[in-house]
């Protein structure tokens, strides 16, 4: 316990959650400081390439070991199945409409791409190592819980508009396109394609995550101003123990599937994340009716920065406690 | 100059709608449309800006000259599209040069 | 389709008042509008443009559609705003969809 | 409040042809334009959109608020340099705050 | 003045002024080159980060010196007081209603963050040291000029717009906090924060204000070309006058605070710049009837290239002979 | 033969090459992957500006070899007379109108800098030189393929509007200006202003490439979606033919001027590659009738894939071949 407090606090401290706060407090605070769209946009293209990247050329250097597809398969039964869950507690503790439960359920079994990319950073600033396919697990993981939720809402009586195109929109979306095109390109190229752009995505990396991070902080400030009355009390509690089960489930998921110590971290750490970016825009077109503040509050104004501070410590430390790591 | 009475169409819509929309005008027979950016807005949904924001977020505005005799068949389409949806759908009587392109 | 009718009010205002006159119009009863970017343009006060700017420099552009009634209420609180500053406010007719909405 | 009748033309255009456009508009005696990006659209030479693209490409919308007796010099000026390419022109009947600007 | 001069050559031949000639250059000749809006803010969210981390750093690794507050003071006392000066000589060498030549006091009396970061990079490249807190300094000095400008026109009968919210704006604005935030997290992360961060904070840095400066030069030749006939020969002379009269302000101020060498020369590079960023803002909300293409003109174009060029290197000059340092 | 195929496949297996082929399908398989317009300006800014600072930098190192100014003007004269060449050819072997065989000629007259770029990067990585001021003569074969190909149109009685407002915004478009300003720029501060920005435009430069190339892998594949029907066979046919073609020409006159091996490669890329940034806007203000999916979805589509991946490699290993280089 004391030593998460620690690890904690050393996580609290860090420029990139420090950034994240001062984002926060600015936009709380009314600033007009702000990050233009298109350079916000430019950073994720940045950071899910050098991720997916870095993923390729991990698992070119050390071969792929088998765990690989069932990983894979675990990943894509947690984001199923993770919706199931999510509904169940919200129907339980908040007084969310079958349709906005089913919405923010969708959030919750999808995963956060930039959680996950702050995890494998505090796992290289601890030298803990992590299976390099993580992130084609983080990418599988993205689209299942939409279908869950559909079915929730399918299945409640509401009419969910889920066709073809709304399909290809899920899965070939621009982020998991990117994370595994650049994966796959990681893999091909391995260290040679390692060595040419290096000191492109990996020296600058943090940094970008950095003033990543300020702009979330700054996004999920204003969400959270304009929020005032869409958080009840009950949503905001499950926006904070939703992750930890989460966390459980893929902790479950991951020793059974044997992964390393980071990998069981970075499981727990998909899990426990929301989406913001994939499913906001699937659910505006198969659940129009649905709130999308309060998903979008919920995920990024609660879960993300309850993952950003407290929760990747925690599933670290659970994560060697249980690997003995 | 001659000019020609048709009809300014301007629908302000959910991004991730967009390519819904405009393959519906499209299909109505639409020949012609441009779209807008938009920054922000206020409704009933509440304020929002583009700032900052990733993924499809937003809205966009879509305007469309036709003929007035077309209107209908726009408005029949679009509204299908933006039935469930927020956003907005106003029509102007506007003048148009080179009709012929329409 | 039935449409209902309605003013189009558009208002190009310097950047830095934009939350100034979105306040006063939400003050004034609007429920809605929706502000598009800005390139550049050209009036008494000279030529300027967007491109390479820092801070909140430039125009924007609000757009606000509502009832006929409301339409003086609209244009008093834009112009206690506006009045002292560069920029335009017009009007035109337009019909609207979805007038529950408005 | 006080409004005085005006038109409002919006020109759509191709980026490269914006400046010679507005310096037509300029010759012409105009007082005022506003210009606003356009992210794509459609019309008889295929889609487009501005996304990822480099150089002037794609196109803009100029807005010109204008007394009416000065509609025909301003069409007559645009249509000289749209005449040869895409793009379109409307006007609408409009309303301004504050004529003693135009 | 021989030195004065080989320095001002020496400055004149970097990349940076010669981006920033580019610029100027490329624009009067009426190129169509361009820096996107969303990438010139970019480059200054970079900038201002990474200057206000770096003096956070610093902080952090020498301890507060007790000066620290001393100097702030220093500082707000010049951004009150310049206007000031700034304003009597603007009315008495130039023809400017009292309304113009308050906004245009305003910018003088606040400062240019884009002039001290070339600074810092001048004195880096020279190897001279300075207080890192000169960056909470230069925060400091932003808005107090507002104040006095506001106050000129008062007393001049005309009526400025100066409400709570105009106060908020002004304190709260984006560079402000941006610079005082990553100065903060600097502090508190150190060294340790430093090494994460690094190379996406110090190594690019040159670089990166390259092309900012191109788009400075991009922005000041527009403005230079659309300004024929605004800009008389006072306003001319003002805004090269200005300057030095504020670096002498600035340079006494220093002195009596016991600033080091590059201290000095950063209190007189504040003092002498002119802002073009916060304070056009707030006085097209406070004073919608001064002319915004005047102040920024001079600001932007007459007195930034001045300080770029034969500003910088006289300063450090002269703070090096005043200290002996 | 054989070697040539290897190098293809090295070529083709780098990230750079990748990031193409990944943008490419993602836009032809409809995922909604895309860069903003103003991160994809702002890449092609750095890009210039690098490739520009280098080539200066290389030229104040070895001091003009007397060789610059003859192979300026044969890179003029290859941009004069290659558009009559692709005119001939396309009037042959499509059925193109005058007009529209006109504007695909300028286009193939003029170059393509980030082939250049990338041809570059290819022979630095096989550690071939070549002379620092190839990057002059890229900027000079901008524009004199424009006047051919405008020539072309009036012989043929259609009118191209020719003004000097169409001349300057040709003359000083901004890739030309940026080019040759940072050109300049990097000559006058020659190694000790690399020094100062080195770890900006060397170290991330291929990095940077990477996403430009995704990006321009997407613009093509839009392209290509959309121009069903637009390319015919025999349009195609040219796409890859007059590459080949511009390439012999750019071999004939290169070893007339005695380039080096890298200089000869990179004047046959130059010669082999078509504009699809200064010549599309050119042509939309003096042909306007002329079809602009047409001439982009060839020289950006066809064209540039096929310099890509096989034209780079053998326009170096003939150029090794014929310099014995
Ligand atoms: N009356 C209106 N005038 C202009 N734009 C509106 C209006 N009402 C709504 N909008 C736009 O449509 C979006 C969604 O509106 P709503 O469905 O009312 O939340 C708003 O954020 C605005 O951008
Ligand atoms: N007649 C007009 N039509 C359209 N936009 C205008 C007009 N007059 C002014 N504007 C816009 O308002 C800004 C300020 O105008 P002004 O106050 O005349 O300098 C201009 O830069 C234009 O963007
Ligand atoms: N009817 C229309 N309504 C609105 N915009 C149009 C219309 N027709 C054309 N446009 C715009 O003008 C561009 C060129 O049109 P076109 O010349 O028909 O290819 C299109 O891409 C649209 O942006
Ligand atoms: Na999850
Ligand atoms: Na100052
Ligand atoms: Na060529």
């Amino acid at each position: 316990m004391t030593q998460m407090l620690t690890l904690a606090g050393q996580n609290l401290l860090t420029p990139m959650i420090l950034c994240f706060a001062l984002g926060l407090a600015a936009a709380l605070a009314r600033s007009d400081l702000s990050v233009p769209e298109a350079a916000a946009k430019a950073m994720s293209l940045y950071l899910l390439f050098a991720i997916g990247f870095k993923g390729g050329v991990a698992v070119a250097a050390h071969g792929f070991d088998g765990h690989l597809f069932a990983t894979l398969i675990g990943g894509v039964v947690l984001s199923f199945g993770l919706p199931l869950v999510a509904y169940a507690l919200l129907r339980t503790i908040t007084r969310l409409s079958a349709l906005d439960a089913a919405a923010v359920a969708a959030h919750y079994g999808s995963i956060s791409i930039v959680t996950f990319v702050t995890a494998t950073s505090v796992l290289t600033g601890q030298g803990i190592a992590y299976e390099g396919y993580m992130v084609a697990v983080a990418a599988a993981m993205e689209a299942p819980a939409i279908v869950s939720a559909l079915w929730l809402v399918a299945r409640s009586g509401s009419g969910a508009r889920m066709d073809a195109k709304l399909w290809h929109e899920i899965l070939l979306n621009g982020s998991i396109v990117l994370l595994v095109g650049a994966f796959a390109i990681g893999l091909t190229t391995g260290e040679g394609g390692m060595a040419k752009i290096e000191s492109f995505i990996v020296s600058p990396f943090q940094g970008v995550l950095c003033l990543f991070l300020l702009d979330m902080g700054l996004v999920a400030g204003r969400g959270l101003r304009g929020a005032k009355g869409v958080l009840s009390v009950g949503a905001v509690a499950f926006g904070v123990i939703m992750p930890v089960i989460g966390a459980a489930f893929g902790c479950g998921v991951g020793l059974a599937l044997g992964l390393s110590t980071g990998g069981l971290a970075l499981l727990m750490v998909l899990a426990a994340s929301a989406s913001y970016i994939a499913v906001p825009a699937a659910m505006r077109v198969a659940l129009p009716e649905a709130n999308p503040a309060l998903s979008l509050t919920l995920s990024l104004g609660v879960t993300f920065p309850f993952n950003l501070t407290l929760g990747i410590p925690t599933y670290i430390a659970v994560a060697q406690a249980v690997t003995g790591g | 100059m001659q000019t020609h009475a048709a009809k300014r169409v301007e629908i302000i819509i959910e991004a991730p709608m967009e390519s819904r929309l405009t393959d519906a005008l499209i299909t109505a027979g639409v020949t012609g449309f441009t779209v807008l950016p938009v920054l922000g807005g206020s409704g009933r949904s509440g304020q929002w800006s583009r700032e900052g924001q990733l993924g499809r977020a937003g809205m966009v505005a879509v305007i469309c000259l036709i003929r007035p005799e077309a209107l209908d068949g726009l408005l029949q389409a679009a509204f299908a599209v933006v039935e469930r949806h927020i956003g907005v759908v106003s029509v102007t009587d506007a003048q148009v040069l080179r009709a012929e392109r329409f």
